[in-house]
C-alpha cells in the first residue's frame, strides 16, 4: 500500500469530514447578521469549496 | 443636549477619565466597530498583496511556451505532487473548523470547549506548518532555480509566515482568554483571531488550486 | 432640519483623553493627529529642500550639451533620487499624512483618527525610510530612474536595494495611514453629518485613503519581488532567466499610476475649500465634485497600462486603457469647470490661498491637456520617454500638487498656529512660484516632441539636430531658480509667522467647516462637546449649520479683512 | 452676530458676453490657424510628411492642439477675467456674499457631454493609426530588425549573414516593417521625425509598419534608461532610393560574404539530440514561436505541429515538411509575407544546433 495511496485516503475522509461540518456550520449561522459573521459566511463557504477541490484532487479529476 | 455634564477636560484626573471611558459600554462597541472595519481593510489589504504574486505567477506560467518551465540542460521540471498537498491542506482545513467551533463555544459561554477547540487548532496549524516543511525538502526543484520555484516558494512561503503568525495569535489568545482579558460580551480579540485564520485557509485553497491542479 | 446620522453617535459625556504630560510623549512620540501632522510637514519640508536640490543639480547639469558639472554615473543618480524622493518622501507625506492628518479629524467633528498609535506608527516609518533612502548615496544611488524598470534594476548599484527596502517601508506607512483614514471617515463622524454633507476636503481625503490602502500593497509586491532577485537572484524579472520585464511594469504601475491621484485628489480638495470660501459663494455642484473624486479613484485603477504603450504589452490590451485614460480625463475636467463656475460671479478675495487656488486652475488645466496628448497611443508613440513627459508630470504634480498644498498651507496655517502666514511675502512667493513653474516647464514640451528624451545626462546629438536646445535648456535652469527662492521665502514666512505673524483669531478667513468653530490652535482634544450637522458648510447667507459648539461665535463668520487688494494680482 | 448684506442677483459680470466672444474668435482663428500651416513649429520635419504613419500621427495632434489650445484658452482667460471683474472692491464692506447658486444642471450636462464626444472622436482616430502602425497596410513590408544593446544598435536585413551597426538604412517609398527586439535590457528605438517609437524588450519582439517618404539621414535615439552611457546611445538611419538602397545591401552581403566564407557546414541530422534542442527552442525561438499549431502565432507561426499539420501540409517557404527542409530554414532563415526569420548564424546556432532543434520540433507528435 504505498504512500500516496494513504495520503488519498486520509485526505479523502478529511474533505468530507471537514466538507461537510463547515457546510452545516454554515448553515446554521446562514440568518447571523453583522458584517464580522458575513465575511465569516463569505469564508467558510470558500473553505467548503476548498474541500470540494481535494476531493476532485483524489479523484484526479484535477492536476495530477 | 446636557451639554453640562461634560467634565472639564484638564480638570479631572487621567484615572476619571479612564474610569469613565471603561464603563461607557457604548465606548467599547464604538471601538470594536472601529476596530472590526479597520481589520477587515487589513485583511483586504493583505489579499491584495497574495493576488499580486499569484499575478505574477499566472503571468509567468502563460509568458512560456510550456509549463513546468524546461531548464537549462533541456530538463521539464516536475508537477508538483498533489496527494501529500492534499492531505495537508485538509488539515488546514480542518483547523479552519475547529475554529469555527472554538468561537461557537465561547459565544455560547462553554469556556471549557473553546480552550479544547482552539489548542485542536494550534496542533492542526503546527501540522500543516510541519507538512510544509516535510514538502519543502522533498521537493526537487530550488526558490532561485526557475520562475516556476520562485513563485512556488515565495508565495507559499508568504503563506507559510501568516500560518506561523496566526498560531503564535492563537496561543497569545488562549493566554489572554485564561487570565480573563475577554468577557462573554467582549471579545473583539477572538474575533479577529477567527476571522484571521480563516482568511489564511482561504488563501491556500487559492495556492492549492494554482500550483498543484492547474 | 431633521439629525440623522451616518456615522456612530457621540454622546455628550463621551470620553476625553486627558493630554499626555512630558515634552517626548507630547511633541516626539505623539498619538495626536495635529501634532503628528507638523511632524509630517517639517520631515516633508525637509526632503523637499533636499530633492529640491537635486533638482537644482539636473538642471546645472544640462546647462551644456555635453553635461556642464557631472559625470554620467553621479547624474543617473542624482534624477533617480529626485524623482524617488518627491513621491514618496515629499508629496505623498505632505498631502496625505501632513494635511489629511490635520485637517481631516477636525473637519469631521472627531477627538483624533481611529487609531491614534497606528498614525504614530505610520509617522515613524517615514523618517526612518527618508534616511534609509538617502543613505543610499553612500553605496552608490540607484541609478535607473524611480521606476526601476528591470532588468536594468537589477545591474545598479548596491543603493537600489537600500531604495527598494526604503520605499517598502513608506509603502507600509502609507498603507496604514490609509486604512486608518477610511475607518475614521467611515465611522467617526460627527452625528448628522451624512456622507453627502462632508466637506469635500474629507471626501478627497477618503477617496485617497482608498487608493493609499488598496494600492500600495501592490507595490509593496513588486518591491518584494526585485528585492529578492537582487538579493537571492529569485527569478521574477530577468528574462534571461525566464522572467518577465514586463511583469515588473505591470505591478509597478498598477500601484504608480494610482499614485498620482494619491498626490493630486487632496489637492482637489483643498481647491474645493479655498475657492468658495474666498468666492464667498457656494461650492458649485457639491455632489458631482464630491462623486467625481471617488470615480476619479476607482478609474484610477484601470488605466496602469498607458504607461507601456510602447513596452510591447499585447496590442489588442492598449485600445481598452487608452479609453479609460481619456475618459478618466472627464470627471477631472468637470471638477475645473465647477472650480470656475464657483468663482463665476462671487466676491473674490485675493489671499495667498486664492492666488494659489487660481493659479492651481490655470496649471493644472494645462497639465491635463497634455495628459491627453499622452492618452492617445499614436501621439504617445512619439511622445513617451521624452521631456514631453516630463513638461506634464510636472505640470499636474507641480502646477497641481504643490500648488494645491501651498494654498493649504496659507489657509490651515492660522487654524494650526494661531498666526497668519504674512500675506506681501506669501503673494510674492506665489508669483516666484507660478513663473518659475511656467518658465521652467512649458519649454520642456517643445524639447521633448522636437527629440530631447528624458534621462539623457548630455544631449550632444540632439543639440545638432535642434539648436535651439542648450538656449532653452539655459532658460529653463535660470526659471527654476524661482521655484526655489519661492521655496525659501515660504520656509522663512513659517519662521517669521510663528513668531511675528499677525494673530489670526477662532476664523479669519471666514469659512464654515468645523475645524474654523474651535479655536485655533485647536485644543488636543479638538472638540469639548462634538458638535451636531445640520447640513453643507457652503452655505454663505445663511447661519452656520452646526449645533452644540464649543465656543460662541458669529452665525454668519464674515473674513477678517485683509488689506484690500489694489490689484487683481494683489502685490 | 454679524449682518451679511442680502446676496445680490448673480451678474456673469461686465462685459462677459464681449470677452467670450473674443476668446471664442481667437479660437476659432487659432484653430483654423493650426490646421492649415505647418505643425513645424511643434514638430520635427512635419511639414515633409517623412513617413505616412507619421503624418496620420501628426494629424492627431493637429486636432488634439486645435481643442486643447481651446480648453486652455477659456478657462485661463476666464479665470484672469473674473480675478478682475469678481474682485472685492475697497469700498465693499467684508461681508458681501456673492450669489447663492449651488448648480446649473444644462451647464454641467453639456460640459460633460462635450468633452465625452470629444474624446470618443479621439480614441476613434488613435484607434485607426494605431491599427495602420501594428499591422501595417496590408501590403507585407520589408522586415527590418532592430536589435538594442548597451549602447548601440544591431541591425538585419532578410537574406545578409551578419549585422550592420550603428546605420540603419531603408528603401524609399516600400511599406517597411521594423522587428525590434534587444539582446541585453530594455532599450528604445525612437525616430523623432518618423513619430514612431518602440522599446526594444529582451525576449519580445515588437513590430513598427509604416513607409518612409522622404530621402534622407535622421536620428535613432533611445529613451529607455539602459544604463551608464544610456544618454549616448544613439545612431543614424538613412533612407536611400531603392537602387541606392540595394546597391548599399548588395555591399553589405559581399563584405558578409568574404567575412563568413565556409563557416556554414552541412547540417548532419543523424546525429541529433532533441532534449537540447529542446533547451535551444526556449532560449533561441520560443520568443517569436509557440508551441500550438500554425495559427497560434506570436511572431512567426506556432511550431508545435511543423512536420504533421494537415492544414498547412506545406512549409511557409512552399517545401515539403522534410527534416531537411525545415533545417533548411532554421539555417538561412526566412524572409516573407509572414516576417523575418535571422538566419542560424544571427542567431547563434551551430549547425549541430540546427539539427538538434529540427530534432526536437519533429519529436513534438
Amino acid at each position: 500500500m504505498s504512500a500516496a495511496l494513504i495520503e488519498r485516503g486520509l485526505a479523502f475522509i478529511g474533505a468530507l469530514v471537514v466538507g461537510v461540518t463547515t457546510t452545516v456550520q454554515l448553515k446554521n449561522d446562514w440568518n447571523s447578521t453583522g458584517i464580522d459573521n458575513a465575511v465569516t459566511k463569505l469564508l467558510l463557504g470558500l473553505m467548503a469549496f476548498g474541500c470540494v477541490l481535494v476531493l476532485l484532487a483524489v479523484f484526479g479529476v484535477l492536476g495530477g | 443636549m446636557a451639554a453640562t455634564t461634560v467634565a472639564q477636560p484638564g480638570h479631572d484626573s487621567a484615572d476619571d477619565v479612564r474610569a469613565r471611558y471603561e464603563n461607557v459600554d457604548h465606548a467599547y462597541h464604538e471601538q470594536r466597530e472601529n476596530r472590526l472595519l479597520g481589520f477587515l481593510l487589513f485583511l483586504v489589504s493583505d489579499v491584495i498583496l497574495f493576488s499580486m504574486f499569484i499575478f505574477a505567477y499566472c503571468y509567468l506560467r502563460n509568458s512560456v511556451p510550456n509549463w513546468p518551465p524546461i531548464v537549462e540542460g533541456g530538463r521539464q521540471l516536475p508537477r508538483f505532487d498533489v496527494n501529500f498537498a492534499a492531505f495537508n491542506s485538509v488539515v488546514l482545513f480542518g483547523s479552519g473548523a475547529t475554529m469555527h467551533f472554538a468561537m461557537e463555544s465561547w459565544k455560547h459561554q462553554n469556556r471549557q470547549g473553546f480552550f479544547r477547540w482552539l489548542i485542536a487548532t494550534i496542533v492542526l496549524g503546527i501540522g500543516f506548518l510541519g507538512g510544509q516543511a516535510y514538502e519543502y525538502g522533498s521537493l526537487a526543484i530550488s526558490w532561485a532555480g526557475s520562475t516556476m520555484g520562485a513563485t512556488f516558494f515565495t508565495l507559499t512561503g508568504m503563506h507559510g509566515f501568516h500560518v506561523f503568525i496566526g498560531v503564535i495569535f492563537l496561543c497569545v489568545l488562549g493566554l489572554q482568554a485564561r487570565s480573563g482579558v475577554y468577557t462573554e460580551s467582549k471579545y473583539f480579540g477572538l474575533t479577529a483571531g477567527t476571522l484571521y485564520w480563516h482568511f489564511v485557509d482561504v488563501i491556500w485553497v487559492a495556492l492549492f488550486f494554482l500550483f498543484y491542479l492547474w | 432640519m431633521a439629525v440623522s446620522s451616518g456615522a456612530i453617535h457621540h454622546d455628550v459625556e463621551d470620553h476625553i483623553h486627558p493630554e499626555p504630560e512630558g515634552f517626548i510623549r507630547k511633541y516626539i512620540f505623539s498619538i495626536d493627529h495635529k501634532v503628528i501632522a507638523f511632524q509630517y510637514f517639517i520631515t516633508g519640508m525637509v526632503f523637499f529642500a533636499i530633492a529640491g536640490l537635486l533638482a537644482e543639480l539636473i538642471r546645472a547639469q544640462l546647462l551644456k550639451p555635453e553635461g556642464a558639472i557631472m559625470s554620467n554615473a553621479a547624474y543617473n543618480g542624482v534624477y533617480s533620487m529626485h524623482g524617488t524622493a518627491m513621491v514618496w518622501m515629499v508629496i505623498i507625506p505632505l498631502v496625505t499624512g501632513a494635511l489629511g492628518n490635520f485637517i481631516m479629524p477636525l473637519q469631521i467633528g472627531a477627538r483624533d483618527v481611529a487609531f491614534p498609535w497606528l498614525n504614530m506608527l505610520s509617522f515613524w516609518i517615514f523618517p526612518v525610510a527618508g534616511a534609509i533612502l538617502f543613505a543610499s548615496f553612500l553605496v552608490g544611488a540607484p541609478d535607473a530612474g524611480w521606476t526601476e524598470y528591470p532588468p536594468i534594476s537589477l545591474q545598479g548599484p548596491p543603493g537600489t536595494t537600500l531604495w527598494c527596502v526604503a520605499i517598502f517601508l513608506i509603502g507600509i506607512s502609507s498603507t496604514l495611514t490609509g486604512l486608518n483614514f477610511m475607518v475614521t471617515v467611515a465611522k467617526m463622524r460627527a452625528p448628522g453629518m451624512t456622507w453627502t454633507r462632508m466637506p469635500l476636503f474629507t471626501w478627497a481625503t477618503f477617496a485617497t485613503a482608498l487608493i493609499n490602502m488598496v494600492a500600495t500593497v501592490a507595490l509593496s509586491g513588486a518591491l518584494l519581488a526585485l528585492f529578492l532577485e537582487r538579493v537571492f537572484g529569485v527569478p521574477f524579472y530577468d528574462p534571461a532567466r525566464g522572467g518577465s520585464p514586463i511583469l515588473w511594469q505591470h505591478m509597478f504601475w498598477f500601484y504608480s499610476h494610482p499614485a498620482v491621484y494619491i498626490m493630486i485628489l487632496p489637492a482637489f480638495g483643498v481647491i474645493s475649500e479655498v475657492l468658495p470660501v474666498f468666492a464667498r459663494k457656494p461650492i458649485f455642484g457639491y455632489r458631482l465634485i464630491a462623486f467625481s473624486s471617488m470615480a476619479i479613484a476607482i478609474l484610477g485603477f484601470a488605466v496602469w497600462a498607458h504607461h507601456m504603450f510602447t513596452s510591447g504589452m499585447a496590442p489588442w490590451l492598449q485600445l481598452p486603457f487608452m479609453i479609460m485614460t481619456m475618459l478618466i480625463g472627464i470627471p477631472t475636467g468637470v471638477k475645473i469647470f465647477s472650480w470656475l463656475a464657483t468663482v463665476w460671479g462671487g466676491r473674490l478675495h485675493f489671499s495667498t490661498a486664492m492666488l494659489y487656488a487660481m493659479g492651481f486652475l490655470v496649471t493644472f488645466t494645462f497639465g491635463g491637456i497634455t495628459g491627453v496628448f499622452l492618452a492617445a497611443v499614436p501621439a504617445d508613440l512619439h511622445e513617451h520617454g521624452t521631456y514631453f513627459v516630463v513638461a506634464h508630470f510636472h505640470y499636474v504634480v507641480g502646477g497641481g500638487a504643490v500648488m494645491g498644498f501651498l494654498a493649504a498651507v496659507f489657509f490651515w496655517f492660522p487654524k494650526a498656529t494661531g498666526r497668519l502666514l504674512d500675506e506681501r511675502m506669501g503673494k510674492l512667493g506665489f508669483w516666484l512660484f507660478f513663473i518659475g513653474l511656467n518658465g521652467t516647464f512649458f519649454p520642456m514640451h517643445f524639447l521633448g516632441l522636437f527629440g530631447m528624451p528624458r534621462r539623457y545626462a548630455t544631449y550632444v546629438e540632439f543639440a545638432k539636430i535642434f539648436p535651439m536646445a542648450q538656449f532653452w535648456n539655459i532658460f529653463e535652469s535660470i526659471m527654476s531658480l524661482g521655484m526655489v527662492a519661492a521655496t525659501g521665502l515660504l520656509i522663512f514666512n513659517v519662521i517669521y509667522s510663528l513668531k511675528w505673524g499677525k494673530p489670526s483669531g477662532i476664523n479669519p478667513w471666514g469659512a464654515r467647516t468645523l475645524e474654523w468653530t474651535i479655536s485655533s490652535p485647536p485644543p488636543y482634544y479638538n472638540f469639548k462637546k462634538i458638535p451636531t450637522v445640520l447640513g453643507l458648510p457652503y452655505n454663505f447667507d445663511q447661519p452656520l449649520p452646526y449645533r452644540n459648539l464649543d465656543n460662541e461665535q458669529d452665525a454668519i463668520p464674515v473674513p477678517m479683512t485683509l488689506a484690500p487688494p489694489r490689484t487683481a494680482v494683489g502685490v | 452676530m454679524a449682518q451679511v448684506s442680502a446676496p445680490r442677483k448673480f451678474s456673469m459680470g461686465p462685459y462677459f458676453w464681449t470677452v467670450t466672444a473674443v476668446m471664442t474668435f481667437w479660437n476659432i482663428a487659432s484653430a483654423i490657424w493650426i490646421a492649415v500651416t505647418p505643425l513645424d513649429y511643434l514638430l520635427p520635419k512635419s511639414s515633409l510628411n517623412v513617413t505616412d504613419r507619421g503624418a496620420d500621427i501628426d494629424f492627431l495632434f493637429r486636432f488634439m492642439s486645435i481643442f486643447g489650445n481651446a480648453i486652455l484658452t477659456y478657462v485661463t482667460g476666464y479665470v484672469i477675467y473674473f480675478s478682475i471683474v469678481f474682485r472685492r472692491r475697497r469700498d465693499e464692506p467684508a461681508n458681501t456674499v456673492g450669489p447663492q447658486i449651488h448648480d446649473a444642471p444644462t451647464l454641467e450636462f453639456w460640459w460633460t457631454l462635450l468633452p465625452t464626444l470629444l474624446v470618443i472622436a479621439l480614441a476613434v482616430m488613435s484607434t485607426r493609426v494605431w491599427y495602420l502602425v501594428q499591422y501595417g497596410t496590408g501590403a507585407p513590408g520589408f522586415a527590418v530588425e532592430v536589435i538594442g544593446h548597451q549602447f548601440n544598435y544591431e541591425f538585419r536585413y532578410p537574406g545578409l549573414q551578419g549585422s550592420v551597426y550603428n546605420e540603419m538604412h531603408l528603401p524609399l517609398g516600400r511599406p517597411v516593417r521594423v522587428l525590434v527586439s534587444s539582446a541585453d535590457v530594455i532599450h528604445s528605438f525612437w525616430v523623432p521625425e518618423f513619430r514612431l517609437k518602440a522599446d526594444t524588450v529582451p525576449g519580445l519582439v515588437q513590430n513598427l509598419n509604416f513607409t518612409p517618404q522622404v530621402a534622407g539621414t535622421y536620428l535613432i535615439e533611445c529613451t529607455e534608461f539602459c544604463g551608464l552611457n544610456h544618454s549616448e546611445m544613439q545612431a543614424r538611419l538613412v533612407v536611400d532610393p531603392p537602387d541606392k538602397f540595394q546597391a548599399w545591401l548588395d555591399g553589405q552581403k559581399a563584405k558578409a560574404q568574404a567575412g563568413a566564407s565556409g563557416s556554414t557546414t552541412a547540417v548532419d541530422l543523424a546525429q541529433s539530440d532533441a532534449g537540447a534542442g529542446r533547451t535551444l527552442f526556449t532560449q533561441k525561438c520560443a520568443a517569436c514561436h509557440s508551441l500550438g499549431g500554425f495559427d497560434e502565432k506570436k511572431v512567426g507561426p506556432g511550431l508545435g505541429k511543423v512536420f504533421v499539420d494537415k492544414a498547412h501540409a506545406k512549409l511557409v517557404d512552399g517545401d515539403d515538411p522534410t527534416k531537411a527542409n525545415v533545417a533548411h530554414i532554421i539555417e538561412n532563415g526566412y524572409n516573407g509575407p509572414l516576417g523575418a526569420m535571422p538566419s542560424a548564424q544571427q542567431n547563434g546556432l551551430s549547425s549541430k544546433d540546427v539539427a538538434d532543434v529540427t530534432a526536437y520540433l519533429a519529436s513534438l507528435k
